[in-house]
């Protein structure tokens, strides 16, 4: 399936852009198999996916966990920990 | 939500002014006895040093939506009359506004109980990120664990007062 | 009180500008980073219909005193930078302002918990009596046990929140 | 020893004046003893008094219990539970 993925603040400046649309794979449906897919890319991913609850993710714009699933045509986000307020 | 609260969220570069907002706020509940608000402003100093200027990355497709479900889990939670919340993104500069949440109630504990809540979960689900920069050069700020605690104080706990 | 605290402290038949109010209070504690206050109305209503004015008597020489007082307890208990309070005594109608708590900090749940519990200790503590007038006739208006209770939370509870 | 007695708010309109200068015989030095010997007055004042916690007391400006003492000079006020705010 395709989806588009958003980066923000910190975890946009680690990847060195603010969005992307992927092509995955059979069986990349949630969060954290989307993060282990991405890790695959290479160091840059790993570091950013392996520091645990760091980074946090939104699907259609709704903050899930890393057990959510997602569907074809879906916006997934990953950002750090929100600062506003 | 009940349909009777009153509720305006605005996500927005500018600056707002205080007085002109609660005074709105308060014609559009005048039946409130009780207001409470909170403004967040940026601090000269931080941990790092003195700030010179701070810059707000937002998601602009989720956070009005998140501030939404925010105030409607404060309406549905207190017997509230009106909700005002500004939040400000872009860059600013040390002593300006960030946020504003205004509550209106009949009674004043209703008022600030939502009032805290909703800056707990402001703080900890709106997908808002703060960059400082100064001498010291810049950075994103660290999320405080207090913040988070702050927000489960209120999942705890099945009355209305954090305990 | 911590000697670094701003206190600024009024009673007064005169209405007030809350924006220009929170505006000195900021100039006044630039190193703020978060500010809480709470406005008290006049309610349109009350439990014997509707109201055409209200009026506020108070004890001219021990009012300053006693919120002076309340407002040390508070920066005994927390960490504060400001505060303000006005009070307004004499005749007032439908939706007048009737009282201003506004504290500043440097992190919000000090400035929540301190405007909370000002307000608990006045609604309690501080000489005023109101009057409400309206097509009912005139009455003096009752104490509210859930005042005395509140504050009274603060008193069995040694750490900073009410639980 | 001689006290200045302030009303207000329900009790002012109930004795119907806002304050007194009285001259105090010996042993009436509580407000728990000022009170059993300003309802001596009559009913008015009885009734005033017998309601209990009903009516607040405070001695030169500090809101005091029953069992409180005054001096020669000092001003005494009787008034209802406070609702500003």
């Amino acid at each position: 399936m395709n989806i588009t993925i958003l980066y923000f603040a910190r975890i946009k400046e680690v990847v060195n852009y603010s969005s992307e649309e992927v092509a995955l794979p059979d069986g990349v449906e949630t969060i954290v198999a989307l993060k282990s897919w991405l890790s695959g890319r290479g160091d840059t991913w790993q570091k950013l996916f392996s520091g645990g609850g760091v980074v946090r993710a939104a699907i259609n714009h709704e903050l899930v966990d890393d057990m959510a699933t997602f569907e074809d045509g879906d916006e997934v986000a990953f950002f750090p920990p929100v600062t506003g307020g | 939500m009940s349909e009777s609260v009153y509720l305006n969220i605005s996500v927005q570069p500018e600056d707002f002014e205080i007085g002109t907002e609660l005074q709105q706020l308060r014609a559009a509940t005048p039946q409130a006895g009780a207001l409470v608000n909170f403004v967040g402003l940026v601090r000269e100093m931080s941990a790092a040093g003195q700030i010179s200027e701070m810059v707000i990355e937002h998601y602009p497709a989720m956070t009005e939506k998140a501030l939404q479900q925010i105030a409607q889990q404060a309406a549905q939670r207190w017997s509230l009359l009106g909700i005002r919340m500004i939040h400000r993104v872009g860059p600013l500069t040390a002593q300006a506004q960030i946020v504003l949440v205004a509550v209106t109630s009949l009674h004043r504990q209703a008022a600030f109980e939502a009032c805290a809540f909703m800056m707990d979960y402001l703080k900890t689900e709106a997908p808002f990120w703060k960059k400082e920069i100064g001498g010291f050069g810049q950075h994103w700020v660290e999320a405080r664990v207090s913040d988070e605690q702050a927000k489960q104080q209120w999942q705890k706990n099945s009355g209305k007062s954090p305990t």
